[in-house]
């Protein structure tokens, strides 16, 4: 089994997918199916862990190990699994309720611990299983359900908590942008630590067209800002914008790259040891602003597991394989005849 | 064995002491250390530690005081003693806050020198009762311990706080001298404890002998006491608290079935220590993982078990609570897992350093829907080990959740414990599926009931499992009415099974009589003594402690036929006794203390007796 | 009204209809209209919404049948019916998954246009049931609905998609004609219900009355049936769902006490829509907090609470294992709160649509210490207003946590209720503490043992409350071993008194018997109706209906005695039945459905009936 | 009483302070105690409220309304009190355990939706109560009751998680610093929308000394930055340091002020709207860095509470209260005679 090469169709799972029709959901298992082959783990090595949500129905479809566990707590099961088991590769995928509203804290403190999992957030805005309450990412006014009057709540930028939270991968796509979604999962699939990315995801029965301008061909160019480590930030129909930095603002903004001023340009640099300008380009948001895409932070740092599993291994190495008789055998003891 | 000639040495069969004084005057380490040396004397011992839920109260305040209690015997003794027949009093806060304990009679040992204005006012004092006669009913002895340390101690070069701080030695070494203890071994465990700072060690050292010397000159006590070694059965000892216990079988259990282990916990009195001692072990296979909460640690521990360590979440009450959401999902995707629960006082934080019975019912019923566990609660310290063990196997056995039930007292209360042979201990079988043909993840073995373990990594055993109810056999998401029923009986019939692997439950006395004094967890300690006392008064009176709460031991209910009253004696309102009442539809009558405190052995000694005498029941419900 | 005058009309007592489709198909849309025109023509009504977890299932999958069964009756009822006697069947998945439920010879009205090679297989029919004679036991009748309405909208410019998605309002005009109801006030409800959207009301209105003609002219039935008005007590009704109806009350308690309410929830199926109807009324005074989980959701309420407001927090099954350990902070803190629980097929998980009674053990006792709380359990969607009208009471009045158990069944379920005067409503009377000579937070009502409700604002009565252990009267924190023997009572004896207040169980039936039913919650329905079914045949049965579950009302215990036999049946494995067995040791029988599925009538009946001719107990356990 | 000049000793309870002695907690507390009437709210319109920990004990102390509620959820506990009551002053007291291990969840979506609540969050890097295991601020490998070789997590920035959770005033001050410490709590104080003051406290028991370099008087000037709106980033002895903007990597970074670089100089804008600045100040950490004190952000966005009174008022003004007649008579209802 192990030695065979696998396909796409090795990753089809026996259950019928129930999502609604037209959901981005879709297209997400679809382009995670498609990658899984090429990232030449057996796939009896691979776990999706899940919580509570539409989202979360995700291992069902995926044949490899998986667990739907639930809500809110996927990223502190899979800390557990990857833990006990350093040599599995395990997927966790999530909802923006489930990971950010019920499981903010364990995401936040998988980040920050820096254990070695991968975190699909498939954020439609809004609680999909429930029937469309507004979540921590709906914007602000947002009609639902429990908001009849607009949600008086100011959203998450999803990406700026989880670099709060010392991520050392974060990462953006979107579900119809194919290429872009494949190659991030195969970032995300090569990144040692924490590895974050968020998925903007359409839902079309409770919030549709969210994501509207990011997928109308005509306009989309101005709004996506793809990023490319090196390169100035540069996006738009002829690439004729550009995010710059005012130094004395201390803030990206939106430039023409034919008009040129006091700014200066940055060039993308996803390994700085700073996060600073990855948590700018997080906070890029605002009518004029693009929407970054792409991997905004990478930086290597030692993971939770390598740490632990270094620390039992000095042990052992210093003192030997703990014994059944040195356990129970304490110096102090005494004996009775 | 040095002793003062002219002081008469008398053989008493056990006493009991208590350590009082303030938090920082390290009475929870002078009763270790007297503990240790009636261990290695040969004594039966236990002890109750009781200490402050601050970390350290101001000085000198009644928030402050920290006591030790410790009996040691030449029989055996199942608890440390309803009231001390000796009692140490290194502050006024402590006396004021503990004397009325001290049996009438009692030797009252007294650090005259802390007993100045300011620490007489802070307790409450209006005038020095060492002066006004308060005392009287008791044998007062009195010694300016903190005048004669200073004096021990002049020109080491130490500060006054230091100085000071070496006092409860002085006490030690006096203790050492009025029981017999030689105190060579304890000069070398002060020189090994105090390794890192030779000064300290020197000090106490001198403090030690010279609290010793003082005894044997002074002609303060009219006589030295010796207790006769217990006759223990034979073999090798150490001294035991709950907590220790509990962390010694986990990383055991791990050793015995050949797999690693997992601990996932989040700090909380009176738990913690099984954290730290695990912490410490990682040579033994454990990773011990401090959560950021509760709902990690139990999580965490489940995916652990999901992949296929022998996987341990322990905590106490509102961290319990906590967790409920987590055993559910362990019990729908038939994971073993043992959560501890370590019971302390409630409701909320309650009284968070006092001992209580009162999760019973949280364990058996604190979840959303049908959900049973099996539940195991541990009897004594030394009993953890065994009660931990039992644990681990009906969970790896059964494929489910086992809650461990122990508490406060047992948590931080010691006892020798006969060291088992390593060979003596019985493997744990844990099977791992590995054949592919005819795999699905819900399928059973026909005697437990227990679906199959199959880990990820094992090739062609892929497979989903999750909180959504499953068809039986193929584990798929299933709404179908039938398979819910039929899956709600699986559960329950897994757990009930587990009672055909239960040794039948211990009747201490006589099968039938005219009471049945029954009880589960640390009061084990207070019943035995009570139900023997009983027995010696002539009554027809025997004791069933049940380890297993759920399921029940299958002699259970026949045994409460059997005798004319039943008595629930619990450091609760009555839960066992709900469970007994509507399992067996007996009239069990409940005694139940709800104090922070463990029960005296007069109290169900009494209360027994009253229910003999057919005192209405009203009274002792 | 206009009818077939070739048709005969015959008067029928009660008709038990479901219909059945896709989650797209609008069969919810289509019952409520339904029930609405039943209502409107003065029959008494009771319906079972049955929807699936999923959102929107793939079209013509088996998992996304959504259904919804209504009985209209001119007598009393008090369930949706045990089985159709018409079910309108809208695709094959939907005929697959319900036809066995159908009455033998009932009416099955089906859309043959949906019965193409797709949807068959979906439904995994390898051949059309409507062709291979596997129906005969039905009267069938089929309509090429599909057809029909592409028929009759041709030319109104509407897409394919759309006009497919008119096919309920055919089938309701079908059904419309069927039962004689006036089409008149229908057709002004399509227009107002799709205002927005002009062009879909015009087409839903022609296809309705297109279906409505359609029965006239077509000669499809043999006889078209009247239910004549029920003669419901005089005065103004409407229609409403359990949710509505709690959020009605909670509004209504508002008004009542002229108090600001808080409510703290956190979405989860099936308690969200209490949510979603007490955000769109801020006119009423309410703050409705979505909160981040189900923890901050109950203490942001116990903070509100704090501060002054009746606060409710509502949730389900897993998140009211959440809101445990909140739960019992208000418990020690003795602040008012009522928690919704609307259960839901557990563990886990489990089955989140469906209903279950499985949480009255885990309300109970699902918190850590000893945390005595009150139950109220509605019995029926329209008595979800009263009995949260008395949760509220309860828990202002008493300063105590509330349980209020609704379930599944009745928070979607619908039934007519009688409108209340706003004068007859009790006033609730809330006393907040001002006088600051002699105040001290613990100081109790000698009578209810209520604390007293001091509210930040006021002045000189500023205090400190929390977690820890509390000395009566002062408020203070303490460790005093009596003191927690006492509070832990007074706690128990507050909720005790509750039922000082409480009228009798109400005992339907005579007072004594064979057998008592027992009943809690939303098995009010099947149990009365079962009751009556048995005294009809001659047998001495009655039924209590518990409504107050903690404390039980005070003549319970008498109640149970008077009867030869007992049986509790409950949609759960016999939590109530542990209850009355472990306080009153009576030897109650329990009658237990797993299924997500209320109890039918019949069922209640056959284990009534097994029960009173002596079959052994075990087959009915 | 609402009309009397209150002292620092009307804010003194009765209840005996029964912290350690040497306590970094008890200077915080006598310097609430002495801003509180500096403050102008009458007493019996304060509310602290704590979860649990040495630090959540504050309330006992204090002679105001107080509530010790359980372990990590004083921000909502304090949200709800908040809603139901805007009339009042409330203050979150909490523990870096108490806040950011299990209570991270509730204090981050406090921040988010901008609640107006004071959270003065007692920083000691350690549990105290449950007698010093490491928690999520400890430095990484810290030896420890629970990682006796050492804790092997990430420690939070606590800053950087406020203002990657969107916090609108985020500032730090230490227990010692009495003068700066008063500033800050009358800064909190005056702040519309949540409030976040980090105090970094000394736990002589079970962390002693954490904090040293910003204690001993002979080296702290250098190991101090203490923010003033409007100006360079100076700091040492003689003024001789300055944290400058290095734009090639986009990070601040130690500067001599003697030396010129290329790099730019940065003048603190605590009301800037972009976070950017704040978040560099909140991760000035590393060996040469000096530890910000101040207001690091602060900016004026509207509360939640407001926005839910708005909308409650614009209903009523529009639709009228709402009657009990008109909740029970709905339109659809009709008539049995
Ligand atoms: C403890 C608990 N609380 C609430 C729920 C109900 N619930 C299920 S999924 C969900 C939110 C789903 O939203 P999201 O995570 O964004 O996923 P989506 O459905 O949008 O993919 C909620 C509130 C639950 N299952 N468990
Ligand atoms: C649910 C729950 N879990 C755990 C605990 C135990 N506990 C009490 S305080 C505390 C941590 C305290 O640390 P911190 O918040 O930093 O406060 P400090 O004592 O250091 O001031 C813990 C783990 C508890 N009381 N409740
Ligand atoms: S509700 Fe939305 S997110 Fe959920 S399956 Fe349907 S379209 Fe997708
Ligand atoms: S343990 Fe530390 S933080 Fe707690 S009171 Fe003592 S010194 Fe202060
Ligand atoms: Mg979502
Ligand atoms: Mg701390």
């Amino acid at each position: 089994m192990s030695s065979n090469v696998l396909t796409r169709k090795d990753f089809i799972s026996d259950q019928a997918v129930r999502w609604c029709p037209g959901c981005g959901d879709y297209a997400i298992l679809a382009q995670v199916q498609k990658v899984m082959p090429e990232l030449g783990i057996d796939r009896e090595n691979i776990v999706f862990v899940s919580g509570i949500g539409c989202a979360s129905r995700f291992p069902y479809y995926m044949n490899t190990y998986g667990f739907h566990t639930i809500h809110g707590r996927a990223p502190a099961v899979a800390t557990g699994l990857h833990l006990a088991r350093p040599d599995l590769s395990v997927w966790v995928v999530t909802g923006d309720g489930d990971a950010l509203s019920i499981g903010g804290n364990h995401l936040i403190h998988m980040l920050r611990r820096n254990v070695d999992l991968k975190i699909l957030l498939f954020n439609n805005k809004v609680y999909g299983l429930t029937k469309g309450q507004f979540s921590p990412t709906s914007n602000q006014g947002m009609k639902t359900k429990s908001s009849p009057f607009g949600s008086k709540a100011r959203p998450f930028s999803t990406l700026a908590l989880a670099l709060g939270a010392e991520a050392t991968f974060v990462a953006r796509t979107v579900d119809t942008e194919t290429q872009h979604l494949q190659e991030m999962i195969r970032r995300l699939a090569n990144h040692r630590g924490s590895a974050f990315l968020e998925i903007l995801q359409n839902c079309p029965v409770f919030n549709d067209g969210v994501y509207e301008d990011l997928k109308d061909r005509k306009i989309k160019s101005d709004h996506l800002l793809i990023l490319e480590n090196g390169e100035p930030l540069v996006y738009g129909a002829d690439s004729n914008r550009e995010l710059r930095l005012d130094t004395s603002a201390m803030r990206l903004y939106p430039a023409r790259r034919d008009l040129s001023d006091d700014s200066v340009e940055v060039r993308h640099n996803e390994a700085a040891p700073d996060a600073s300008l990855a948590m700018m380009l997080a906070r890029a948001e605002g009518e004029d602003y693009p929407v970054p895409l792409g991997v905004l932070r990478a930086v290597r740092e030692p993971t939770f597991e390598e740490l632990s599993l270094a620390e039992g291994q000095a042990q052992r190495d210093a003192h030997g394989e703990g014994t059944l008789a040195e356990l129970l055998y304490s110096p102090d003891r005494w004996k009775v005849d | 064995m040095s002793g003062n000639d002219e002081v008469p040495v008398e053989e008493i069969p056990s006493v009991v002491i208590r350590l009082v004084g303030d938090s920082g005057d390290g009475m929870q380490l002078t009763g270790g250390e007297l503990t240790r040396a009636a261990a290695l004397a040969g004594n039966d011992i236990a002890t109750f530690p009781d200490f402050p839920a601050e970390i350290r109260a101001p000085a000198g305040s009644l928030a402050g005081v920290s006591g030790f209690q410790l009996q040691f015997s030449s029989g055996e003794i199942f608890t440390a003693g309803d009231a001390p027949d000796v009692m140490v009093v290194m502050n006024p806060a402590a006396l004021r806050t503990n004397i009325r304990d001290l049996e009438k009679g009692g030797l009252l040992i007294v650090d005259t020198g802390a007993f100045k204005a300011k620490n007489l006012e802070l307790a409450g004092y209006a005038e020095n009762p060492l002066e006004d006669g308060s005392l009287a009913d008791y044998r007062l002895v009195v010694v300016d311990i903190s005048k004669h340390v200073t004096l021990t101690l002049k020109g080491e070069g130490l500060s006054t706080k230091d100085v000071f701080r070496t006092r409860n030695f002085y006490a030690l070494g006096l203790l050492f001298w009025l029981y017999g203890r030689s105190p060579e071994a304890e000069l070398e465990a002060i020189h090994r404890k105090f390794a890192k700072r030779p000064e300290i060690a020197n000090a106490n050292s001198k403090v030690f002998q010279a609290g010793f010397n003082f005894g044997e000159t002074a002609e303060l006590f009219e006589s030295a006491y010796r207790v006769a070694p217990a006759k223990l059965p034979a073999g090798e000892y150490r001294n035991i608290t709950g907590n220790e216990a509990s962390a010694l079988a986990i990383l055991a259990a791990g050793r015995l079935a050949d797999k690693p282990i997992f601990y996932g916990s989040y700090p909380i009195t009176p738990a913690s220590d099984i954290l730290h001692y695990l912490s410490a072990q990682p040579r033994y296979g454990v990773t011990a993982f401090q959560a950021e909460d509760e709902i990690a640690a139990v999580t965490a521990s489940i995916g652990a078990s999901f992949g296929g360590s022998i996987a341990i979440t322990g905590t106490s009450g509102p961290g319990f609570a906590l967790k409920q959401e987590g055993i559910g999902l362990a019990v729908i995707a038939e994971l073993p897992l043992v959560v501890i629960n370590v019971q302390r006082a409630g409701p909320s934080t309650g009284m968070p350093t006092k001992p209580e019975q009162s999760d019973l019912m949280q364990a058996l019923y604190g979840r959303n829907g049908e959900s049973p566990v099996a539940i195991v609660a541990p009897s004594t310290p030394a009993d953890c080990f065994d009660s931990m063990l039992d644990a681990i196997r009906i969970a790896v056995e059964h494929m489910c959740p086992v809650v461990y039930l122990s508490d406060a007292t047992l948590a931080n209360g010691a006892e020798p414990w006969r060291i088992p042979a390593p060979e003596s201990l019985q493997p744990i079988q844990v099977n791992h599926r590995i054949e592919a043909d005819g795999f699905s993840p819900y399928i059973r073995d026909p005697n437990t009931l227990a679906r199959v373990w199959a880990v990820p990594g094992t090739p062609g055993l892929e497979h989903r499992i999750g909180g959504l109810e499953k068809e039986d056999g193929s584990g798929n998401v299933s709404y179908d009415p039938e398979n819910h029923q039929h899956m709600t009986h699986i559960r329950q019939a897994k757990i009930d099974r587990i009672a055909d692997r239960l040794p039948p439950a211990e009747i201490f006395g006589d099968p039938e009589g005219d009471l049945l004094l029954v009880g589960w967890g640390s009061t084990f300690g207070p019943l035995r003594q009570a139900t023997i006392a009983l027995r010696d008064q002539g009554h027809a009176v025997s004791h069933m402690h049940l380890r297993f709460l759920n399921p029940l031991q299958s002699n259970v209910s026949e045994a409460l036929l059997k005798f004319r009253r039943v008595l629930v004696a619990e450091m609760n309102m009555g839960q066992l006794r709900t469970l007994l009442r509507d399992r067996f539809l007996v009239d069990a009558k409940g005694l139940n203390k709800m104090q922070g405190q463990p029960f005296q052995i007069r109290e169900v000694v009494h209360a027994a007796r009253e229910l003999l005498t057919e005192v209405p029941a009203e009274t002792i419900k």
